[in-house]
């Protein structure tokens, strides 16, 4: 017997807290961890639905399995962008500025 | 459980995917060639759009199903309207690569072979990408929602990145911005997605989307749609979920762009469909989050439009309110709004497509002059680069008429009409009037927005409108005026853009005379 | 005073006399049709067809209104072998207005024919005077168009039995005399004066559509018969005296009275047979044929009643009092012409449903034949010496015999001396009132009463003062130099077209001058104020009214005496005229009609134009400003989108974390 | 409160404690492996919810893989050039993001689940395992798609030249871009 | 007379749907020819491209005229998903409108296209005036654009004639958009370019789409109520599929899209400055064609098919409309513009006709129906004359001298004269019947209308009615009376003259023999309302 509140809980912080980890950092590295977390509560979201909810059935545990492979292909390429944007810009500043549309200047027609 | 496979429905999916993997052993067999890859590339997204055809003509009600269980669940299955989105979805990618196609084939800088391997690197990508989108209006459970989805969305993100090594590296760094403002938001939607999947598997008990007839927690049930749509919605520019749009429309290849706004956009509301079916079963639940999505992309998109002095900007925020447009009828959760989206999406694709089609031409035109543009990368896809085009080029800006017309639903574009009405219908069956006026007044607000560009595309030469798009270019004022006279004397557009054209406004010009209306 | 004998006016009438039987005509239509058609199509041909030819639209205008006397005068011929006298027609035939009936028809009774034939008669005199009177006039195809339309709406007015036929009527009249009094449209006082006359009109009008609405929707139908039978089974009611009242408004309008009546004489801008036209026979008139078909109904609102006789007993008064004090002669009839309009008004007001409204209709017959003359002769001395002022006209009719009795037959009648057809009319009034102030008139009747023994003696004033400034022997005329007569435009043929031109030297020969159509129908006209008389006391006539002669002598007393005062007064003045005893500074208002123009001006269209000057601005700062501001607020919320709108990832990971928050927030508190 | 409730408020606390840790220290290093821990804790909840099967892949795709990817990346970025603290107001914004996905999850799912007991039963891993290669082949076919392509695409980006600073053209020896114009068909 | 007419209905040769060939075909191939034609290295003439045109609107009017006389129904499935039908349904109501559209169709056709001329910026100084200076050229010249200009007069008459036979509510909705675009051309490209025409012709094109929009709400509301798109479907039920709340608020949605089109006050800023900005036949059939439109769908798509709620918005209209009347006509009095003066009076007599539609009698409705089409004529004529006016002009503005219309142009002015009286309401003329029929059905409205305030509404449409006089009044005070002869500018070209005169004919018919038309729309009319 468990109570699933306990693990439920524990989402709801993990999720607060991955919030929290991908707003208040700049080093994208940093940020993807707070993905990680997000998709940590994801996953123990589906677990605890698995073990105490779903009677019996596999689905949310095997997609907690595929949740966690997703996340690993996502890190891939996430990181393989990342050094590429380091290369190129020589930082991993997600403060940066990613667009170089010029600001202010003419309003357009009227309308 | 024994699973009854059935490949032939799944070809739609299966057939990119094997080309996508015969590109790379292709690739590995024979290094350093080009065309070959497109040319599979080719073959294997028009397998695709041939295996889905059949799909398009059954009855409604039927479904095209593999991968399915004694019990009657399918993994894949689908019906009319899936199979229009799939077919729509593999022939935009089959534009896109003859879109790219020059791009993809050419010699890197010094004419040999791109570093990367390019050709089979970028095939093989818009290959899984599409078949990602392909699976996505199929999926028959969270899973197979979840995988086909970054499927859908991971090689498109690459895909902004790796453009050609013989451009200015200022440019291709501003390709990796773009990478990155859709790598995070893709990662933090995904992270919302999984959330959202659990939130769902904990209101039903399963990760499929049939028999959810009766929850156990309707309020779960209407987070985890709350969540999953977020989760979509990023992919479809649904504001507040938008703000990678721009940046990553401006910073990729125009092909890409232009795959970014077609065929993703199709993952994202064939996942929007699956989920809102699913919610249809359940009795009772309205979902106020879609309507106030819908309501905010098309404001916002439009008014922000309305200001965009580059096409492929002002493209980028067009999509974004288009984007509202697609979700409107899915606030009503019913199966017809479902149809009604995907309708509505269909017409978006071809008007989308055909736009950014002559985009790609104009651009053509413009960077082929002598001058090298001081004014940066932005003079080409400029709207002052459109201006006087109807009297320079009147076949590519009749067709761009066409398609702005009917991305603002304006007679004689008669599709666009429709389009709008279909979207419409199902909020005003629901009679959720603050809905549909907004969307009401956003008519007018979409019409300004395309009015301008028609009206740069209608101008006279040299008519002292100097204080409009003109000075787009900012500091480039002049040269604008020199590059656009040599536009009308500028080099012939390439065969296969002019094929594209003629075919994307036939399909324009058919639907407007026969218009298809829901699927 | 002597007792005298009591007559009644039944007695005066002429025995019935047994008319030859002639064959009745199936034509198409009813004469009316042919009337009212035939002046109509001869307004459209004139307008249309006529080309570059005056003589064309000469034949064209003078042949329709021929068209209609024969027609009129045929109408007069098949009433008197139709039961009851009375006659109905249709014409287009019913609107098709659901709820309401309009069937648009006409109903011809002996006191409408007669002023058909009145109405008809003078309008052909008028045609063929003006063809004379406007020989030069390159806009005379124009003017005899307008003239002939003139016609047509006054007869249609005549004969409608249906308050939608006597508006349209009632407002192509207007129209016409605009057309008529601008006519000469170089000239400024000309143009503003034919402005005037349109706008005071017509915003009298106001009141005549709404009551003509009122009564029209109370009864369901806009035929006049069944409305006057709808009301009268309805009895008073506060709709009932609201709809007269606004009638009374808009015929005040036409009719020129208080407070309307400064927009006629100043149309005395327009040529001279438009001035007869106007005044004569149709437009002023028409109040006076529309309320008494109205009759029934105006008696019983009391409310009407006083309100009419007290606007009319004002004007009477009133401009009798002003036509004295003018110092050009035409304006001098213009006033007289308010005055005795206000008189027939008067009569309306003052009768009863024993006495009937007839008196009414006869004095505008006579008023028609003498003022008509009075109005031609006017034009023609005014042709001759080079203007109608008093000081140009002294001693016109000594000077040219041709217009003496013209002149004077015309005063006489206008005076209301025995035996020329003023004084039958008169005396019906006086008659009528005193019926109705005895009867069950009430205090409009007492008014009137008053106000017509009041006017006649002032009417005989300004008559005799007229005739003594024309009548001046030439002898003392001291500067003749000053008067002598131009050079004057002899016409030989009235069906020449303008080409000839001969210099009149001699009195003789510029009387001469004249066409003999245009001399002829003044001289028809001079026989009708005799004759006139005749009409009025033909035994179609239905007003029952009690004459009492002492009244009669007593009246006839006043104008003697008010006449010798004349004479008086204009001893020992060069031009004979009284009124140069008047104060300047009163001559001086009355010339301008009591300053009316200033007050319009002041109390109408200065507000007016400053409440349009505010409508404009608002309609420009505010209205618009909204529809301008949209398109500005848009942009500027476009701008301030795309400032806004993330540059940076973080930013963006932001919108999509808070909006998911918020959604999911919304998703979960509202069910 | 059961023995397992009391298991998984240790490992949760745990868990919890080091989650909070990773997104708020201030060395990147430290960050990362607070994340490890993490995600170690994760594995645990995992295990004291009778998840057997998906524990071991957590501990061997996070903990082994993804970690270890985490840690070259920063090797390779060297610490990123950034620094890792944002100004305050943004931290407060972020706080209450994050606070406020806390009480909405957590509030909807407390409501709907209440704080009753429930027994385990999850699925035997047999039972997972059928799922995965009977069940569920078709996402799992597509997920091995994914990872090939994946791949293929992070070698791909890696090896690019992507300009900016890491672009040969940048650096003054080499002569400028000839062609220096916007991409799209030619 | 009815034998004779009946006999001449006889020789009407019966060619069924073969009409609508006839109606609407030429103007499809005419536009798309011209289209074309605009974009050749050798262009033809511009005689060819004018007479191709006017052959073009004048089949199509005897297409129309056949269509009147046979009405014969087409009903095609379009579009089967939506349960939308391409049918094509002309009923007493549209007829009237589909002939005014024809017959303005010819006359805007017929009218030249003028190049933009050099602005008289200065008010003409009667010292330096040379009596022997050459008379400015009228006649129709080559225009640059002249076949794109030809192409959307036909495209605009096309989506008019479409959107007045619509049977089915989409249609009618694809017809009243269909113009947008031409007409936007037109005001863009063709207008005049003193007064910001981009602006204008941007402003026009939202605004109006600004009320299609809403105008698109009600429809699809109504379509998924009663399950159809079909307006007799609609008609027949008369508004029971929904219900009172629903009924309200696409009474509201519908009344507030044709509000803007009409336009009703205060929505009305957008049409002086439009119209003052087109060029002469733009103006034309914006006036006489295109607010038609918006009547036409108060009638049509309001009145039977939410009667419920168009009773609770119908005294608000009235308000509105007769505050219009009496606003505009205000606004005439001051008005220096003479374009936008015709422009404003436009607004007022559309103030009448809302004034008889929302009055819920026959006779309003009739009445409001007549003066739909009677101003659709006036302001035709109004728009033609003063269009050539301002040709000759180089400006509309009444405060610089002109020479007295009835001295130099005799033609034009007697046509203004006669414009000007139609519009003020003279009877015998078209604009009397709509007008007074509005005040009677105004006095006494139906029974579930507050008849005190439409009583008051009744006054204050006659008051505006005077006003009309009052403006009428200044126009031919300013402009046609007067002794100036300097400048000279040239009457009425032959062009000019056929028009006027089709114009005014027609006019004068209607205004004497109103039942013409009256017994044409009663029949509709009693449908409507009788029930």
């Amino acid at each position: 017997m468990i109570r699933p509140a306990l693990p439920y809980l524990l989402v709801a912080l993990l999720a607060g807290l991955g919030a929290y980890g991908i707003l208040a950092r700049r080093h994208a590295v940093l940020v993807l961890i707070g993905v990680e977390l997000l998709l940590g509560a994801a996953g123990l979201l589906l677990v605890t639905v698995a073990q105490t909810g779903a009677g019996g059935d596999a689905g949310p545990a095997v997609l907690t399995l595929f949740v966690i492979t997703i996340a690993a292909a996502e890190v891939v390429v996430a990181l393989a962008v990342l050094l590429a944007l380091y290369r190129a810009r020589g930082h991993v500043d997600l403060h940066a500025e990613l667009d170089d549309r010029p600001r202010g200047g003419e309003v357009g027609d009227r309308a | 459980m024994r699973l009854q496979l059935d490949l032939v429905a799944v070809l739609p999916v299966l057939a990119p995917v094997l080309a996508a993997v015969l590109v790379l052993l292709v690739d590995v067999a024979v290094p350093g060639r080009r065309s070959p890859h497109l040319w599979l590339g080719a073959a294997g997204l028009l397998g695709g759009a041939a295996a889905a055809l059949p799909g398009v003509w059954q009855p409604a009600g039927d479904t095209r199903q593999g991968l399915c269980l004694p019990d009657g669940w399918c993994a894949y299955a689908a019906d009319d309207l899936t199979s229009m989105l799939q077919l729509g979805a593999l022939l935009g990618a089959l534009v896109v690569l003859v879109l790219a196609w020059p791009e993809w084939s050419a010699a890197g800088s010094g004419g040999g072979v791109e570093p990367t391997g390019r050709a089979p690197v970028v095939t093989a990508l818009l290959l899984t990408a599409t078949a990602g989108v392909v699976a996505v209006p199929a999926a028959g459970d969270l899973g197979s929602l979840l995988v086909s989805l970054e499927l859908a969305t991971l090689p498109t993100v690459v895909l902004v990145a790796l453009v050609r090594t013989t451009w200015a590296a200022p440019r291709r760094a501003r390709a990796v911005d773009g990478a990155v403002a859709l790598l995070t938001t893709s990662l933090v939607s995904f992270g919302l997605l999984a959330l959202g999947a659990g939130f769902w598997a904990a209101a039903t008990g399963s990760t499929r989307f049939a028999g959810a007839a009766s929850v156990d927690h309707p309020e779960l049930l209407v987070l985890a749609a709350v969540l999953l749509v977020a989760g979509l919605a990023f992919k479809v520019s649904a504001v507040p979920f938008h703000a990678w749009t721009p940046i990553t429309y401006a910073a990729a290849p125009l092909p890409v762009t232009t795959y970014l706004a077609t065929v993703s956009k199709v993952a994202a509301l064939g996942g929007l469909v699956v989920v809102v079916r699913a919610l249809g079963t359940v009795e009772g639940t309205t979902l106020l989050a879609i309507a106030l999505l819908a309501a905010a992309s098309m404001t916002v998109g439009n008014l922000v439009a309305l200001t965009q002095q580059d096409a492929v900007r002002l493209l980028a925020w067009s999509t974004v309110a288009q984007a509202g447009w697609v979700l409107l009828p899915l606030a009503t959760l019913s199966s017809r709004a479902a149809s009604a989206a995907g309708s509505y999406l269909v017409v978006y694709l071809v008007a989308t497509l055909l736009a950014f089609v002559v985009v790609v031409a104009v651009a053509g035109t413009v960077r082929h002059g002598p001058v090298e543009d001081p004014a940066g990368p932005a003079a080409a896809t400029a709207l002052a680069a459109h201006r006087g085009l109807l009297r320079a080029r009147p076949l590519l800006a009749v067709p761009l008429g066409l398609a702005l017309l009917t991305l603002a639903g304006l007679p004689p574009a008669v599709a666009g009409v429709v389009a709008k009405v279909v979207a419409l219908r199902p909020v005003l069956g629901d009679e959720t009037w603050w809905l549909a006026v907004v969307a009401a007044l956003n008519v007018a607000l979409g019409i300004a927005v395309y009015l301008r560009w028609l009206v740069v595309l209608a101008s006279s030469e040299g008519s002292p409108q100097g204080e409009g798009p003109a000075a787009a270019a900012g500091a480039g004022g002049d040269t604008d005026v020199r590059t656009t006279v040599e536009a009308t004397t500028g080099p012939a557009v390439d065969v296969r853009l002019w094929v594209l054209v003629g075919l994307l406004t036939a399909l324009l010009v058919l639907g407007s005379i026969v218009p298809l209306g829901t699927i | 005073m002597p007792d005298l004998p009591d007559l009644d006016w039944s007695d005066l009438q002429l025995p019935d006399v047994p008319l030859p039987d002639l064959p009745m005509l199936d034509l198409w239509g009813g004469p009316a049709h042919w009337a009212i058609l035939a002046t109509l199509l001869a307004a459209l041909a004139g307008l249309g067809l006529t080309g570059r030819s005056n003589r064309l639209g000469a034949w064209v205008g003078v042949g329709g209104a021929l068209t209609a006397v024969v027609a009129t005068l045929w109408q007069l011929y098949t009433l008197t072998q139709i039961r009851g006298s009375e006659r109905e027609l249709g014409t287009i035939g019913g609107l098709a207005l659901g709820e309401l009936e309009a069937p648009l028809r006409l109903l011809v009774s002996w006191p409408t024919a007669l002023v058909a034939v009145t109405v008809a008669a003078v309008a052909l005199v008028v045609q063929g005077y003006a063809r004379w009177y406007l020989w030069y006039d390159p806009r005379y195809r124009p003017f005899a168009a307008t003239v002939s339309l003139f016609t047509a709406a006054m007869l249609l007015v005549v004969h409608s039995d249906d308050l939608l036929l006597t508006l349209v009527g009632w407002e192509v009249m207007g129209w016409c005399s605009y057309l008529l009094i601008g006519h000469q449209s170089t000239r400024s006082a000309a143009a503003r004066a034919a402005g005037k006359a349109l706008l005071v009109t017509r915003t009298a009008d106001i009141g005549f559509v709404l009551g003509i609405v009122a009564l029209a929707t109370g009864a369901g139908t806009t035929r006049t018969t069944e409305v006057v039978a709808h009301w009268s089974d309805v009895g008073a009611s506060p709709t009932l005296t609201t709809a007269l009242c606004l009638l009374v408004v808009g015929v005040a309008g036409k009719s020129a009275l208080f407070p309307f009546q400064d927009w006629l004489p100043d149309a005395m801008e327009g040529p001279t047979p438009a001035s007869a036209l106007i005044h004569a026979a149709t437009m002023v008139a028409a109040g006076t044929v529309v309320l008494a078909q109205l009759f029934d109904l105006l008696v019983l609102s009391g409310t009407a009643r006083t309100l009419l006789a007290v606007l009319a007993c004002v004007t009477m008064i009133g401009a009798a009092v002003l036509a004295f004090a003018q110092a050009d002669l035409k304006r001098l009839l213009a006033w007289s012409t308010v005055s005795q309009v206000a008189l027939m008004l008067a009569v309306l007001a003052a009768a009863t449903t024993v006495t009937g409204p007839d008196a009414a209709l006869q004095h505008l017959v006579a008023h028609a034949w003498f003022k008509a003359l009075l109005f031609l002769t006017t034009g023609w001395l005014g042709v001759l010496v080079g203007g109608t002022a008093m000081a140009v006209v002294t001693s016109g009719a000594r000077r040219y015999r041709v217009l003496r009795h013209r002149f004077g037959w015309g005063l006489l009648a206008l005076a209301g001396v025995p035996p020329f057809v003023g004084f039958f009319s008169k005396e019906l009034i006086l008659g009528t009132a005193e019926a109705g102030s005895a009867g069950a008139g009430g205090m409009a009747s007492v008014l009137v009463l008053a106000s017509v023994g009041a006017s006649a003696p002032l009417t005989a004033a300004y008559c005799m003062r007229a005739w003594l400034v024309l009548n001046r022997p030439t002898a003392i005329q001291g500067h003749a130099a000053a008067y002598h007569p131009g050079p004057v435009d002899r016409i030989d043929d009235f069906f020449d077209e303008p080409q000839i031109v001969q210099e009149a030297e001699g009195v003789e020969r510029a009387e001469a001058a004249i066409s003999s159509s245009a001399r002829m129908g003044t001289s028809f006209l001079m026989l009708m104020t005799v004759l006139g008389g005749l009409v009025l006391l033909l035994p179609v006539w239905g007003p029952q009214v009690h004459l009492d002669l002492q009244l009669t002598l007593a009246t006839l007393l006043l104008m003697a005496v008010s006449a010798l005062l004349v004479r008086l007064a204009a001893g020992g003045v060069r031009t004979r005229d009284a009124a140069a005893r008047i104060p300047a500074a009163a001559s001086l208002a009355a010339e301008r009609g009591l300053y009316a123009d200033t007050a319009y001006r002041a109390l109408v269209a200065t507000p007016v134009l400053a409440l349009a000057r505010a409508v404009a601005w608002f309609d420009d700062q505010v209205l618009d400003a909204w529809v301008r501001g949209a398109g500005v607020g848009a942009r500027l919320l476009g701008r301030v989108g795309d400032l806004t709108s993330p540059r940076r990832a973080t930013p963006a990971l932001a919108l999509v974390l808070a909006g998911v928050v918020v959604l999911a927030g919304i998703g979960v508190m509202v069910p | 409160m059961s023995g397992l409730d009391v298991l998984f408020c240790a490992v949760a606390l745990v868990t919890a404690g080091s989650a909070l840790l990773s997104v708020t220290s201030r060395q990147v290093l430290h960050a990362a492996l607070w994340l490890v821990v993490t995600l170690g804790g994760l594995a645990g909840c995992y295990l004291v919810l009778g998840a057997e099967l998906v524990a071991l892949v957590q501990l061997l795709v996070y903990v082994g893989a993804v970690v270890v990817l985490v840690l070259f990346a920063l090797m390779l970025t060297r610490s990123g050039g950034v620094p890792v603290v944002t100004t305050v107001p943004q931290r407060v914004a972020a706080g209450l993001v994050g606070a406020g996905t806390t009480v909405v999850l957590g509030g909807a799912l407390l409501s709907a689940f209440g704080w009753r007991s429930v027994p385990v039963d999850g699925a035997s891993n047999e039972q997972v395992a059928a799922t995965i290669f009977g069940t569920d082949v078709w996402p799992f076919e597509l997920l091995s798609v994914l990872l090939l392509i994946a791949l293929v695409a992070a070698v791909a980006v890696a090896r690019a030249p992507v300009g900016g600073q890491d672009d040969p053209s940048q650096r003054p020896d080499t002569p400028p871009e000839i062609e220096a114009v916007q991409g799209d068909a030619s | 007379m009815s034998g004779v007419r009946a006999d001449l209905l006889a020789l009407v040769p019966d060619l069924g749907a073969w009409w609508y060939a006839l109606a609407l075909a030429p103007l499809l191939l005419a536009a798309a020819m011209l289209l074309v034609v605009g974009q050749w290295p050798t262009r033809p003439g511009h005689r060819v491209v004018h007479r191709t045109s006017l052959v073009a609107a004048t089949v199509s009017a005897i297409g129309v005229a056949g269509v009147a006389v046979d009405r014969p129904v087409v009903e095609m499935s379009w579009i089967p998903s939506l349960g939308v039908w391409f049918s094509l349904r002309p009923d007493g109501l549209s007829v009237p409108l589909l002939l005014l559209t024809a017959v303005v169709g010819v006359v805007a056709t017929a009218l030249h296209l003028h190049p933009d001329r050099e602005v008289r910026t200065v008010a003409v100084d009667l010292e330096d005036s040379d009596p022997t200076a050459p008379i400015p050229v009228v006649k129709g010249i080559d225009v640059p654009g002249l076949a794109t200009y030809h192409a959307c007069l036909q495209l605009v008459l096309l989506g008019a004639l479409l959107a007045f036979l619509a049977g089915d509510a989409l249609l009618f909705f694809v017809g009243f958009e269909l113009v947008l675009v031409p007409m936007w051309i037109l005001i863009s490209r063709y207008g005049d370019p003193t007064s910001d025409r981009d602006g204008a012709a941007v402003r026009f094109l939202l605004v109006t789409v600004v009320g299609s929009s809403l105008v698109l709400l009600g429809i699809l509301a109504v379509a998924t109520a009663t399950g159809s798109t079909d307006l007799q479907v609609w008609a027949a039920q008369g508004g029971s599929a929904l219900g009172r709340s629903s009924q309200l608020a696409v009474a509201a949605a519908l009344l507030v899209g044709f509000a803007l089109k009409v336009p009703v006050f205060p929505l009305h800023t957008w049409l002086p400055w439009v119209h003052a900005t087109a060029p002469t036949a733009g103006s034309v059939l914006l006036a006489a064609v295109l607010l038609k439109l918006g009547t036409y769908g108060m009638v049509r798509l309001v009145v039977p098919v939410v009667p419920e709620g168009f009773t609770a918005w119908a005294p608000l209209l009235a308000g509105l409309g007769v505050t219009g009347i009496v606003w505009a006509s205000l606004v005439c009095l001051v008005e220096r513009d003479l374009k936008r003066l015709i422009a404003w009076s436009s607004i007022a007599h559309l103030g009448f006709v809302v004034l008889g539609i929302a009055s819920g009698t026959q006779a309003g409705l009739q009445a409001a129906l007549f003066g739909n089409v009677a101003h659709g004529l006036i302001s035709a004529l109004l728009f033609v004359v003063v269009g050539g006016l301002k040709h000759r002009w180089g400006g509309a503005d009444l405060s610089h001298g002109h020479a007295a219309l009835r001295e130099v142009t005799p033609h034009l002015g007697l046509a203004l004269v006669v414009g000007m009286a139609a519009s003020s309401g003279l009877p015998g003329l078209a604009g009397f019947w709509g007008e007074i029929g509005s005040v009677l059905a105004a006095w006494s409205p139906s029974p579930d209308r507050p008849d005190g305030w439409f009583r008051g509404f009744a006054v204050v449409a006659a008051v505006g009615g005077a006003l009309a006089v009052a403006y009428t009044v200044r126009v031919l005070r300013e402009v046609w009376f007067g002794e100036r002869l300097e400048p000279r500018i040239p009457d009425a070209v032959l062009t000019e003259r056929t028009a006027l005169r089709l114009l005014g004919v027609l006019v004068l018919l209607l205004g004497l023999v109103p039942t013409l038309l009256l017994s044409i729309t009663a029949p509709f009319v009693e449908g409507v309302l009788v029930r």
